[in-house]
């Protein structure tokens, strides 16, 4: 992973995850209303709603700073997927509830990871400082959603189960 | 009122709506299979909403005591697992006041629905569903509707056997006892849309869509090479014609594209193989340069065209009668050929075989118009007769001094030599040519290939397969293809009324039968043209080729809406001064 | 790398989104490449009425009208010609194709070579999963031989598959790169480089398609990056093409080969210069 | 016989042949300008045996003091250089008793064209062409025939001087030399032909050929875009346009294929350039699946197909109008264009720019029906008007809110935002769609764009141009294109028997035009239709659009020999029942 | 290499040919392409009525009827197609497709790749003149893009050429050669071991077009030798191609890839069974 020195590079990090949950998860939510399953989208429109609150508290937080501008493939997340998003690939039309609110757990815990990781770097202590509140912050979330998971059943074997055979179109 | 009741008794129409997971093209199929084993008739058809999986989709069924072939004008009975977008379905499943909606408990049905005055019913379905251990809805949903319609349970049970066997018996046994809770939940409406069944059973009956029928007839007819590119709605022949044709030691080659799929036939069958490709608008749209060449070089080859809605890549999911013109004419050039179309679904069998041997004997190509919605409908039919029309091509068969490919005189039709037979030399050509093959640009040797190849066509005897012709009265109604089934509707209910009108239905289209028309419409006074397309093609093929004293009325829709019996009744009274 | 400042006035990936719903399944990678389009676009701050994507008939193909760009669904397999009719006529425009490996390399095979001979500067991105997805799961030319879940091709295809790489490289391919939806971000980039490379460049984009291909799911298993840096010599191109597993990711040519830029600077007639031709001097 | 002396000396017909390297296609030019250049009318056509080089050609010609666009019932004058493989061209060169047949001295003329009672003459050609350093006989021949006709010998020297310049003088000298020598050996036939040269000279002449002139309306109608693939016997029009275009900022691009140039023209078009491909027959069937694509996202392409016998790959060097029913019918689905026929050399021009004029203001596909007679034949005309169609797309010029591509109402022709329009982002589509350009399997969506579609075609106002019509009779001749040069013959040729005829011609074959061909109709109490096709297509497009209380009779000849004007004069004579 | 006696009863290559004259330009290279097949039927001692040639359109597609054996002269640019088709059902018959670089490589491009990697049992000639002969002179895709000449090209098609060899060997084909016209025997021997030899064989044959490229006639003076004997490994011959000067004759490529022979043996079937399908057991 690519050191991480000042607060301006570390906000542009953080607002980068922000976005990038933000639009992942409204994807998802787009695609669970398309594919009728609304307690799915309900609960990513949720999510894309609360990190794209976070990606406007820091925009507001960076008000006045210059944050250096970083192409998406320039941040580097050491091997890791970006963290707090969930994998495109990870998304099913049947899932319920307690899958989804699964990979939601995931990526918010790889947010911390990431956000302790600076934390526990070497660059200013500012930064540093920055780092670990928000770490702390998303810890919360990951026991948010733990809790909220913890709502809904875990699926059953045959979740997937469709009878029927899928549409072709043109 | 009491002329619903009747109707209903023996016809009951059902739509099962729900999300993509809910199963109900599942339970439609089996509804329509248990309802082929109880001895009664019965048609499916499906729409979904844009989505390729997890999508609001349709089951449409209409189970009747006598042969079905299309939808009624009202459904029965609407029920829906959940109403996630069925909105979308209003069109296509038209309700009246004897309809009954059924839906779960505390979920509002779409005002688009309950609009129609229909009567409405709640059902705990998830609730009956999750009392079974592995039970879904859509079980619960196919016992709530045998009950209504008073279908005995024991095919159902039996279905439920075959199909998830695979499953395992846990599978049928939480299937089978979900069925029988849903048929314990319908209360007083119990039998409320009940179908006489007849005690004595239907003992041949077949479970078949028009796609798979028509590949059935390509084998019977003597098909043993199909090339071919995946196209929808014409997918579904081309899948069921693999596995099939190496059954019968033939084999379906998937191409690279249309233009491949049809020259790979010309190749077959210039080597002495009876071949066939199945397609829709746009692959057809390909294939005329070389249906053309085949035309000309005399090969035979056989195109079925699935037609779907139009123009361009168009609607492909839903039916429409609108690649007509290109079939009849898209060929450049004075490029005569054999246009057919098959009107339900059992008749897809018989026409594709037909056509398979009307193209074989006279040596050209033949398009065979069906249509998405004869395609993907599945019935349950009468085993359709076996017929004698097998592959009968004029082969010469022994070496012979100074061979004509494209001799002239008699019939037009000229015996071809297969590759293997010595002496008989000669090279195929799609530029005009001298009886021998060798290409001419003279006038005489042009005129002789065309009149051959025109007269062989105009000059046999088709019979009286060229059209189904009923009815007596003096106002008739000309129809093709999948439009007749709702025309025969009206004509009953127009019965009923006393008032009979006479249908005459080309099931060959090309070449056309001035004489047999002419007969067919002796004495009629006025016509209606009914058909599904926007630009009336059928109608103005009717006028260009069979003009008559009296001027032709059209009835020209578009699709995607499939046309209804009492759309064609009020056009008819409208029109026929009824 | 790059010259613009995250100002607000900057165009964000969803500005380039427009707001159709994809009828994807959740779940298959074009999601994914739909989003490393946008990304690329911001990278580039491409005004995106002066970026035209064009695409033929697929799941894939449906990407236009998910972009708040111009777009053109054409038919089955004919996107290419579409795209340099528009390019040689609209220089100023960046055009774009996207497909799918049916539509690019069975029906519109002979397109995908005579493009790489053209090249004309655009960038055609295809997302291959290795199947017909539209049409309910056949077997695609980059399919596996010995794949026999195609319901066409019962016993497998049992044809040597279609090598995409390797035939834009030799049909004249200017910019030749593999990604993958596992990463699209990196996916971003090749698009970002592709676009800037002039010519015609010619992006594989391993796209899976979830539900007729399931165990497409492992491809993020197996992906890995390219061992090396692009090189601009086909025939090192060519050498490292020979020991391709399919499953590198990166770019593997940027070519020299010279763009087709014919010019057009359409003009109203001198009617009077070409009719002179005609003019009989009695 | 005195009839024929009258005709001859207003138009007289002429054919050299000659085997390859005997020059006679160049010479007939070479007499084509000089006539020309002296004031006169006529047309140059050609033909030749199926050899690549070195076989037997003809070029026939007319010259004429008025406007002619077809051959003569016969030839004045066959002039051959040597009669190798000559009866090729028996049927294409009918004579009389009043032609003469000219050949070298010793050299028997085929009893195929002496039966035809000819009177003959020989003469010492290659001796003349000897006796002068580097002579030709074909420029022997050029003399002989200026001598006949009374074509004084100037300005075939001037020509001359300017197509042998790049040979250099002493080409010049010995050619010129040539001429007058073969003019000096007519001895009594001199004159014999002679033309009534007119004093006063036309001064804008021109000499084209329908491909240039199709070419020259492209441009003038806007077209800067060209795609295409080589086909005889459209090749000569692109060949023209490929310099043409660059003159104008414009380009031809040769394309892989058909399927690639059409495609092409798509994307050009989608960014505002107005594009045009001309191809043949083979190319066109090629074509007809992505013209569907321009039809339904309202590209606006054009298409000339010069037509050539078929079907398949038929006669490619010969003319037909056999590919009318791929022009109207070809596309799949319901997909109303525009197809339109030009009736001339010179009409090759104002048709092909109307053409591009009205697909651009309606947004749509265009395809031109020229033929190998139109557009090969070379042709002296006056120069043609200029005409002030040229390309008005509407155009979404500024930024919008909420811009629908495919909004509907109004005439139909919604405004078409180019890509760099900011705020108008649109995705065009082949699906179909809602007014925004989002794909829609809706019947609402599909009926208003299928409305949309037609009425923009239908309800436009496409004037006086859209049909030839000349003569009071009671009895009406119904042709198109090519055909309509022929009967316009035979129309001179009844009045002066005290017949007229109704000429009607259609310029707009598509969309149909039923109140003005019933106005055009008014009285008429019978109609032939005169058309060079096999399968009577026009006949039957007429009966399909146009029906009428009588019947209409046909005369259907197919290619590859032109329709004489006396053919139509019998037909007439019989049907017309004069 | 014949096993054939040379008894009185053997075929000679005039037996081959057929009494219709070729319409070609004399001079033209393709009556030494006519010469070469005769020669190579007759060396394998082919029945005639056991071969059949197709062609497309264009001169050089004339060639079946100039034959003596069963032809097919089908549409521009699908003659292969056609001949798989045959192939495929017909595994008895010697199946060739022969025609022009326009007609293989323009428009029948698609079925060319395609055809490779299908592998099936045939051979494929192309007889290439880099120019369209029939339709008097535009440039095809094997000419050099600096060929000012083309009427529709006047300045040259300015596009990358395309490489015959080089898409036949990506795409899959099972032998590859390339041989001249100037030299109607090793042209004969070519075909020869190209219909021996299994699977999908392409053999281009140089054939000066004489009439519209007469420069051609230098190429005898510039054709040689292949350096070395035909390899089995693609990797080798694919590397062999990068030094290719498009002028070297001889046999590349003689593979080892398995051709596609599916099963065909129709039978009538026994319609009992294909029908229990859909029979409801009532
Ligand atoms: C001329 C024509 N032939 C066939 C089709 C049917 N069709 C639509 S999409 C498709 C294949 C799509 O495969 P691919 O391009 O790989 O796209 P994917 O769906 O896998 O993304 C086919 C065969 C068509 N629309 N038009
Ligand atoms: C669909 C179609 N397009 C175009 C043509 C016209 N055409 C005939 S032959 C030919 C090219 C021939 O070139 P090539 O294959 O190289 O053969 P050659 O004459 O050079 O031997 C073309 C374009 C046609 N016959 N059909
Ligand atoms: S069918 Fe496959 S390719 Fe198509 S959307 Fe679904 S996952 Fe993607
Ligand atoms: S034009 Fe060229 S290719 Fe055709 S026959 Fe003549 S020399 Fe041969
Ligand atoms: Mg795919
Ligand atoms: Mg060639």
């Amino acid at each position: 992973m690519k050191t991480i020195n000042t607060c301006a590079e570390f906000l542009a990090y953080a607002l980068a995850i922000e976005e990038e949950a933000t639009e992942r998860y409204t994807v998802f939510a787009e695609q669970m209303e398309t594919t009728n399953n609304p307690e799915v989208a309900a609960l990513f429109r949720e999510m894309a709603r609360l990190e794209s609150e976070h990606a406007h508290r820091l925009e507001v937080a960076a008000e006045g700073e210059s944050l250096p501008a970083i192409d998406p493939w320039e941040l580097d997340f050491g091997d890791e997927d970006p963290p707090e998003a969930v994998d495109y690939s990870a998304t099913h039309y049947l899932m319920t509830p307690y899958q989804a609110l699964t990979l939601v757990l995931k990526a918010e815990q790889r947010a911390v990871d990431f956000f302790q990781r600076v934390a526990e770097g070497n660059g200013n202590d500012d930064m540093k400082q920055l780092a670990a509140e928000y770490a702390a912050e998303e810890r919360e979330h990951v026991e948010k959603v733990a809790k909220w998971r913890n709502r809904y059943p875990p699926p059953d074997d045959n979740w997937d189960d469709d009878p029927d055979p899928p549409n072709e179109l043109e | 009122m009491e002329e619903h009741k009747d109707r209903a008794s023996s016809s009951i129409s059902i739509a099962l709506i729900g999300s993509g997971g809910a199963g109900v093209m599942t339970a439609g199929s089996m509804l329509l299979e248990a309802a082929g084993r109880a001895g009664l008739f019965g048609i499916m058809t499906r729409s979904a909403g844009p989505q390729i999986r997890g999508g609001e989709a349709a089951a449409m069924l209409r189970l009747a005591t006598f042969p079905v072939e299309s939808h009624d004008n009202e459904f029965d009975i609407l029920l829906a697992i959940d109403w996630l977008n069925a909105d979308r379905f209003r069109a296509e499943i038209p309700l009246g006041t004897q309809s009954l909606i059924i839906g779960e408990t505390d979920a509002e049905p779409p005002q688009a629905f309950t609009d129609s005055g229909a009567r409405t019913l709640e059902l705990p379905l998830k609730q009956i569903a999750r009392e079974t251990d592995g039970g879904r809805e859509n079980m619960v949903v196919l016992g709530v509707v045998c009950s209504l319609i008073g279908l005995p349970l024991e095919p159902l049970h039996q279905v439920l056997e075959s199909l998830l066997k695979r499953k395992g018996q846990a599978a049928i046994d939480s299937s089978v006892a979900c069925v029988d809770s849903g048929a314990a939940h319908t209360g007083k409406h119990q039998g409320s849309y009940q179908l006489s069944l007849s005690s004595e059973k239907q003992c041949d009956l077949w479970n078949i869509s028009g796609n798979e029928a028509a590949g059935l007839g390509a084998i019977r007819g003597g098909v043993r090479f199909v090339a071919a590119y995946p196209i929808t709605p014409a997918t579904e022949l081309l899948e069921w014609m693999a596995p099939a044709l190496e059954q019968v030691g033939g084999i379906l080659v998937q191409a690279e594209d249309e233009l491949a799929s049809v020259n790979q036939l010309i190749g077959a069958s210039f080597g002495g193989t009876p071949s066939l490709t199945a397609t829709s608008g746009p692959g057809l749209a390909l294939m005329t340069e070389s249906i053309g060449l085949a035309v000309a070089s005399e090969t035979p080859i056989v195109v079925v065209d699935v037609m779907r809605g139009g123009p361009s890549t168009g609607i492909p999911t839903k039916s429409e009668q609108s690649d007509l013109n290109i079939a009849i004419y898209g060929l450049h050039g004075d490029a005569p050929h054999l246009v057919l179309a098959p009107m339900s679904v059992a008749d897809c069998l018989f026409t594709t075989q037909w056509a398979i041997h009307l193209a074989e004997k006279l040596q050209t190509a033949a398009i065979v118009l069906s249509d998405q919605n004869l395609g993907q409908t599945r019935a349950i039919i009468e085993r359709p007769a076996d017929v004698a029309f097998v592959s009968g091509r004029s082969i010469q068969e022994t070496p012979m001094e100074g061979y004509q490919r494209y001799a002239v005189g008699g019939n037009g039709v000229s015996p071809m030599a297969l590759p293997g037979t010595a002496g008989c030399q000669y090279t195929a050509d799609g530029l005009e040519h001298a009886p021998s093959g060798i290409p001419s640009s003279r006038a005489e040797d042009h005129r002789q290939q065309l009149d051959k190849r025109r007269d062989k066509l105009v000059n046999h005897d088709y019979g009286d397969h060229w059209a189904l012709i009923e009815g007596e009265g003096e106002f008739a109604v000309i129809t093709w293809g999948s439009s007749l089934a709702p025309v025969r509707e009206a004509r009953a209910m127009l019965l009923s009324d006393g008032i009979d009108i006479r249908i005459i239905a080309p099931r060959l289209l090309l070449p056309v039968q001035p004489e047999r028309m002419q007969q067919a419409l002796a004495g009629v006074t006025g016509a209606l043209v009914v058909e599904q397309s926007h630009g009336a093609q059928f109608f103005h093929y009717l006028q260009a080729f069979y003009p008559q004293k009296f001027e032709f009325m059209s009835m020209a829709q578009p699709g995607p809406l499939p046309i209804r019996p009492e759309q064609v009744v009020a056009d008819i009274k409208t029109r026929g001064k009824y | 790398m790059d010259q613009t400042s995250t100002s607000t006035a900057a165009l964000k990936p969803k500005d380039y989104k427009s707001d159709t719903k994809p009828v994807w399944c959740p779940g298959c990678g074009d999601f994914s490449v739909l989003s490393a389009f946008t990304k690329a676009m911001a990278a580039m701050q491409l005004d995106p009425e002066r970026v035209v994507v064009i695409s033929g008939i697929g799941c894939s193909s449906r990407i236009p009208a998910y972009l708040n760009v111009y777009g053109f669904h054409a038919v089955h397999g004919r996107a290419l010609p579409v795209g340099i009719g528009l390019k040689i006529t609209r220089p100023d425009l960046t055009v774009m194709v996207a497909g799918g490996d049916g539509d690019g390399f069975s029906i519109g095979g002979n397109h995908f070579m005579q493009a790489c001979r053209r090249n004309v500067d655009m960038t055609y991105v295809v997302m291959d999963n290795q199947v017909y997805g539209m049409t309910k799961g056949q077997a695609s030319p980059t399919t596996e031989p010995d794949w026999e879940r195609g319901k066409l091709t019962p016993h497998g295809t049992r044809i040597n598959p279609f090598y995409p790489l390797v035939i834009a490289l030799a049909s004249g391919a200017n910019f030749i790169a593999r990604a993958s939806s596992n990463d699209p971000n990196g996916a971003a980039r090749v698009i970002t480089e592709a676009v800037q490379h002039p010519g015609f460049s010619f992006v594989q984009i391993l796209s899976p398609c979830i539900t007729f291909r399931p165990e497409q799911r492992d491809w993020k298993k197996i992906v890995h990056p390219a061992p090396v840096v692009a090189t601009a010599d086909p025939a090192v191109a060519a050498r490292r093409l020979m020991t391709d597993d399919n499953f590198f990711i990166g770019t593997l040519f940027k070519g020299e080969r010279v763009p087709f830029t014919p010019e057009f600077e359409p003009r109203a007639e001198s009617a009077h210069e070409l009719e002179t031709a005609f003019r009989m001097s009695a």
